[in-house]
């Protein structure tokens, strides 16, 4: 499939020339192209944030909820309507700060979508203050002494609720972060890829060539099943691995595990049974 | 009445049995059974001279001697004898039915039903308590010691006895209802519950969110896809709600939310009830948009409602609310059983164009909703104020017709109102004016008082108000507003929309409902 | 005014200057240097015959021609000769500066502060860029082509030039803050950073929350132990906040709340403006307790309700909001030095004495406020019902009384309101009534129409209502209320409070501030 | 110090009869004591739940706040007046569940602190819900058809944020419990401590001896300060280890980092400086 299906005419983005989520945008259509999945199969629920703008930009299905809550109505709209791909997209701080109970939460429920995190290390729609993966030290308007705070670790996080797969990737690299998206699309349960993604106006520490020099590919031996070399390599920082970190042994998805499915694998939404007669007897046996 | 504790504390259960239908709370204890010591004390306003109380030794106080009479029952040493102290419940309830003479078999099924998920022998041993209690009960009644005057209805027998969370439960079965998300809150546990225990017969999908942001925001994805979603939740829970509640109104996602009064703020008392969140319903969430608000008076209006509320929701693509309150959830009586038969889910979903525009620009303000995978054409929703395709905009003009498209609606609903309803004479001198759970109680007060220059004016849609209501105040030498709060909340929605002031208050803030005595001595000293 | 984005789109700015003090929003342009291609089109509306514009010819437009009076100045290639096309912006400045003839030096001094962080070399090229286009300015004006009447003002040069944000933050420092705790949300975030700036030298403790429910949390516990602590956001934040509130009401918890509104619902326009929250602010929280909302109109304003802000909330025990909004936050003009010397932070916490009880029951429902770790007694607070100790209680006596307790405040509030400024004559046939951030806008606009049966009742204490407010109503033939939202939320308060429909509504709810010129429009139709 | 000066007269407890709470608030007494913490020096933050009664029963400063925001108002006292001790109490539901978000980043602000959650596993005051930390297949009358989800793991969580601080402990073991509740007062810097407590009405399953059988006491030799041995203890779940888990390399704590204490010790809520002059300054500044 052509990626150009995905394509807006006339867009108005509105990110600053050389952010990184150009090229996240623009590998993200490469990756559902190849995975031949039809816009009209797919919704992408999002927050607020530069990131959480990025489904505005293409021609899809698309949930543009609150900051902080784009993994709540993802996982009801798998629910209830399996058949969808869901995606969902945003930035550090909408997915790991506001939004952190969410993302804690429905891990353990392990409903089959996928997570896109564009970490920028930085709040960018509202102008520069910390996020929670802001490094050490980092100064901004309001943490004017530099973040005392221990930046979040989403991947450490994810494997130690037991994410059935957890990626992390940058933005500068389209080919490899489009296959590691495939891989998480494919991915039958939670699939979390924490993309790092230059901000160029408000993050001037990690910047393009500092995400470079300080990300490392995971070698082709590397097992992504052994949980504990997953910790291991999720909590390096002298350098930060990219690529499939961990994947958990196989597990029903939270959609499988639902009653509504055990039965019957119709979606939710599509089913039509009238009601009525079971109504009554309902009714009746409270006489 | 209960406490807010899982075991022991001072709780009561009333019962009320009447030849007439009486729904209504009233202080009066006729026959009390106290089941440890400190019941009487606390009981201690409700004990009038004709109380009869049947008790134990042990649990009797004596100040109470000549103030009632006073029938002595062994129930803990019956109950011991079989088996276990425990059972001297079933002994006691075994007793009112002998008194009351229902039948023995309906009393048998009864107890095996409450036992059921116990093991035989623990519902045989309360088979026999049951059995010693009604021989006692009937054996008080051969000896007309005691005389109880209840005529038995056929009718009743054709009525079904049950509380307001399963009204509103069943309505929501009966509106399509297909998708639940709720963080546990007292009182309105109890819609989540009776929903999960109906979900495998009806494909209800329900789950516990993490928090009750995760609940509304799911809820909405949910409609979003096409399901029927909702939330129970309480004030403290709803009052998380509110941005959410906004979104509903901003990408015109429907969504159902019942909320369950408890007395506030904060934690308050959260087994007790109070009607004092209207406020934060009528107005929670930032910006400006439609909404509907109904609370029910008895049982067929939650039933009614919570059936209404989703459709309604659906066609006019905004949040609805169901406002009850503990006393309204928990309070137990009988009443027609529901007729069902002419009930539909309306669909209002439509399927998608190749160029569909979820916010299309249309006269009355109603764009078409559709659903993602339903049609050739794309859904998108926006938060950001949007232009008609669902896409973020700056623009003001498109700002402003986005924002007149959504207030607009406020139109249809506005021709698409419960009207409240007159209960008593129609040449009133004196108007009563009440709102949800106080239905029953007021009723029969006005029933006792027997004034044909008083009606009670019962309003079940909260909001928008209707515009009859004015009229209706109108027309009243004297307005009385019944509410349980302190500061009169309906009270001043009704001034806000009428400008009318209501002449006088009743008010009630204490955690529990108002009683029939209470309202009557209260209209007493007024009307 | 500008776009939710963080470069590039369509913004401008517009500066205002004249030697009357006028501090309000007009919509016409007299000068306006285009910097890009589109902002001609974009600011199509606002130009007029008299409208001058500078511009290189690549940023003009040929369907203006006709339409204004058009001089070119090669920005970019000034710019560019110097270094880089990004000084064009300083260029600009100097030619502005020169036209109105502003001492070079107080310039220059402008220049550097505006780079002070960046290097010698850009600040020198600034410097550069903007003593070019200062030349032009003097030489344009020297040469007649163009006159410009504006009278500098001896008194101007002891005023300052800040925004609202700025104006509040002062007021916080001065009424004692020492703790915020905020998530970031535009329009309110300029008071985080403000505060954060100031933070070392006034000790503030400043700690960005991992949400805006941890944010209040935070203030509340910060109160609890004895600081002053704030929480600043927007509407849809708030909306979360509403639980806290609830919670500061129950435990009688001081709390001061600023809220920059923006268009809703939902994420709506982040960067524009409303007065759409008011009735959020009024609600939030579930259960009944009393509250304060300012509503800043000017500057001044904006210092005095946010230093009152945090002595009221600690003298009444209850959350105070500020209630602004994007245009206020954001504008910048000239007002007198604030006057600081007889500002107080007044003390309220008490040493504890061993029996402390945190909610001792007194006569006006004020009991004693202590903190831990000062003095020998326990600080109990509790968000259950609660007793005098602050222990969780049901007894529904203790709850009547502490109802009544939280309630009985609202008449020591009420005695301390700040009324309602007339602004005009006091035999007035027309009253337009305002709130918060329109103040200055139709201060001007009366001016403008010099009617001398005509006031203005502008509150900056929003909530509770003076009790005046019904007698300047009732002796207005006609009144007008102005409101930057779609539905009158402060019209329908003074309706709900006075039972006095305004008879006008001028509403405006594009995502701008109303200007000058609209105002005048608006009222030369009505009166 | 004695323990009685706790005590309250006249005491309702409102627990049912052989819960687990019973034990916890008689040791945290005990430990007060021994570590001869004032009353009035002491506060105990709280949110709503069955163990967030616990300050209820005791004669001390508390803050029994909102259901799941205990965290919040603790980490603001103790920032404004480190000189008091704050302790942190609650439920399962309420510290991880609605307060999951406050969980996670108060980890990274490492305030001096101490956490103690209840874990019995269910929701207690709402009657028998599932909790995050409920196990699978569990039957409530919501999840009727048993839990789906995974487990919470509130101390693999903690090792994966780099908690300072984090140990497990049995309410059936008053001894024990009681030196590990000890430790984590002492602790500079947050300090979790998950007590596994029985709930006699709603949880049937993790009772008093399915506690017993299913932990285990960590070694002597065992050495808290490995991290990886830490997370694989942390993951265990054949039997549930009971001990200090971890302690990271030490760090400084919240208050410490704070510029408002970099120069001067007083505790915020006591400096009482003028500050009329300096306002004066940064007004004029604006002229
Ligand atoms: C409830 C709420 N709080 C705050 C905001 C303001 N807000 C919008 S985006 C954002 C943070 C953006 O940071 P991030 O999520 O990292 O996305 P980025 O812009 O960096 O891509 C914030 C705080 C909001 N819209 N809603
Ligand atoms: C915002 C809010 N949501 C829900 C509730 C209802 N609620 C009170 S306690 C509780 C859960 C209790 O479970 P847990 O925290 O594990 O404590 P336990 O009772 O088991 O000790 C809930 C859901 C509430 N009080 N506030
Ligand atoms: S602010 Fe940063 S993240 Fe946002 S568009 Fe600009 S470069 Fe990208
Ligand atoms: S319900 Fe459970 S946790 Fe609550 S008091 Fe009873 S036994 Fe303890
Ligand atoms: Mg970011
Ligand atoms: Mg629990």
């Amino acid at each position: 499939m052509d990626s150009k299906v995905y394509d807006i005419e006339n867009c108005d983005i509105a990110w600053c020339p050389g952010c990184g989520n150009f090229n996240i945008l623009k590998t993200v259509k490469m990756a559902l192209a190849e995975l031949e999945i039809k816009p009209q199969d797919l919704v992408i629920s999002s927050g607020i944030g530069q990131a959480p703008k990025t489904p505005q930009y293409m021609n899809i299905n698309y949930y543009n909820g609150l900051h902080g809550r784009s993994l709540s109505p993802a996982v009801a709209i798998k629910a209830v309507n399996p058949e969808l791909t869901v995606v969902v997209q945003g930035g550090d701080g909408c997915n790991y700060g506001e939004g952190g109970n969410h993302f804690i939460h429905n891990i353990r429920r392990n409903p089959n979508i996928t997570h896109l995190v564009h970490n920028n290390m930085v709040y960018g729609l509202t102008k520069g203050q910390a996020s929670p993966t802001t490094q050490k030290g980092f100064k901004t308007p309001v943490q004017v002494a530099g973040v005392i705070l221990e930046p979040f670790n989403p991947i450490a996080v994810a494997i130690a609720l037991d994410a059935s797969f957890v990626a992390r990737a940058f933005s500068g690299d389209t080919d490899q972060t489009k296959e590691i998206i495939k891989k998480a699309i494919n991915h039958k349960g939670y699939a979390l890829v924490d993309i790092f993604q230059p901000c160029v106006t408000f993050n001037k520490v990690n910047t393009y060539k500092w995400f470079k020099d300080n990300t490392y590919y995971l070698e082709d031996s590397y097992d992504p099943a052994d949980r504990f070399e997953a910790f291991k390599k999720a909590i390096e920082t002298d350098k930060f691995p990219l690529g499939v970190i961990y994947k958990s042994v196989e597990k029903p998805s939270f959609e499988e595990n639902l009653v509504v499915y055990k039965n019957n694998p119709e979606p939710l939404v599509f089913r039509n049974e009238n009601r009525r007669k079971k109504l009554e007897e309902l009714v009746n046996s409270k006489k | 009445e209960f406490m807010s504790r899982i075991r022991g504390g001072c709780n009561s259960s009333t019962l009320r049995v009447s030849s007439k239908r009486n729904n209504a709370i009233v202080d009066k204890i006729d026959i009390l059974i106290p089941l440890d010591q400190k019941a009487i004390e606390h009981l201690n306003k409700r004990i009038t001279k004709e109380t009869i109380i049947f008790s134990e030794k042990a649990n009797f106080n004596d100040n109470f001697k000549d103030k009632c009479k006073m029938v002595e029952v062994a129930f803990s040493d019956i109950a011991k004898e079989i088996g276990n102290k425990l059972y001297s419940n079933t002994v006691a309830a075994g007793l009112i039915s002998g008194l009351f003479s229902v039948d023995i078999n309906i009393f048998n099924e009864f107890v095996k039903q409450g036992f059921a998920d116990k093991l035989d022998d623990i519902i045989n041993a309360n088979l026999e308590a049951g059995k010693k209690g009604y021989e006692i009960g009937t054996g008080l009644l051969k000896s007309e010691s005691i005389k109880i005057e209840v005529n038995k209805d056929c009718i009743v027998q054709n009525e079904i006895i049950i509380n307001g969370t399963e009204a509103i439960g069943m309505g929501c079965i009966a509106g399509g209802c297909d998708f639940v998300s709720s963080y546990p809150m007292s009182p309105s546990t109890g819609v989540l519950i009776f929903l999960a225990a109906q979900s495998e017969k009806f494909d209800i999908l329900v789950e516990q969110a993490e928090d009750e942001i995760a609940a509304i925001n799911m809820a909405l994805g949910a409609w979003y896809a096409g399901a029927r979603g909702m939330a129970t939740t309480s004030g403290g829970g709803f009052a998380l709600m509110g941005e959410g509640v906004s979104l509903s109104g901003m990408t015109e996602t429907p969504v159902v939310i019942h909320i369950a009064q408890r007395p506030g703020p904060a934690t308050g008392l959260p087994t007790r009830t109070e009607q004092g969140d209207l406020n934060l319903v009528l107005y929670s969430g930032h910006g400006e948009f439609p909404r509907i608000i109904y609370a029910p008076g008895d049982l067929q209006d939650g039933f009614d409602l919570a059936y209404r509320a989703f459709n309604q929701a659906d066609k006019f693509q905004i949040p609805v609310f169901i406002l009850s309150d503990q006393y309204f959830v928990d309070s137990y009586y009988n009443t027609p059983a529901f007729d069902v038969s002419k009930l539909e889910v309306e669909h209002y979903i439509v399927k998608t164009e190749k160029d569909y525009k979820r916010y299309e620009l249309t006269e009355n303000g109603l764009s078409p909703r559709g659903i993602p995978g339903y049609g050739e054409g794309l859904v998108a929703v926006d938060s950001d104020e949007h232009d008609e395709y669902g896409r973020i905009t700056e623009s003001m003009d498109v700002r402003s017709a986005m924002s007149d498209k959504r207030l607009k609606k406020l139109d249809l609903i506005l021709d698409d109102l419960l009207a409240p309803v007159l209960v008593g004479p129609k040449n009133y001198k004196n108007l009563i004016i009440a709102w949800g759970s106080t239905l029953n109680v007021i009723k029969e007060s006005l029933d006792k008082l027997g004034r044909n220059d008083t009606a009670l004016l019962h309003f079940k849609q909260v909001y928008p108000l209707h515009p009859e209501t004015i009229n209706y105040l109108k027309k009243a030498e004297h307005t009385i507003i019944i509410e349980n709060n302190a500061t009169s909340q309906f009270g001043n929605l009704i001034k806000q929309d009428t400008g009318l002031e209501i002449d006088t208050k009743i008010l009630k803030y204490t955690g529990l409902a108002f009683t029939v005595e209470e309202v009557v001595d209260n209209l007493i000293n007024l009307i």
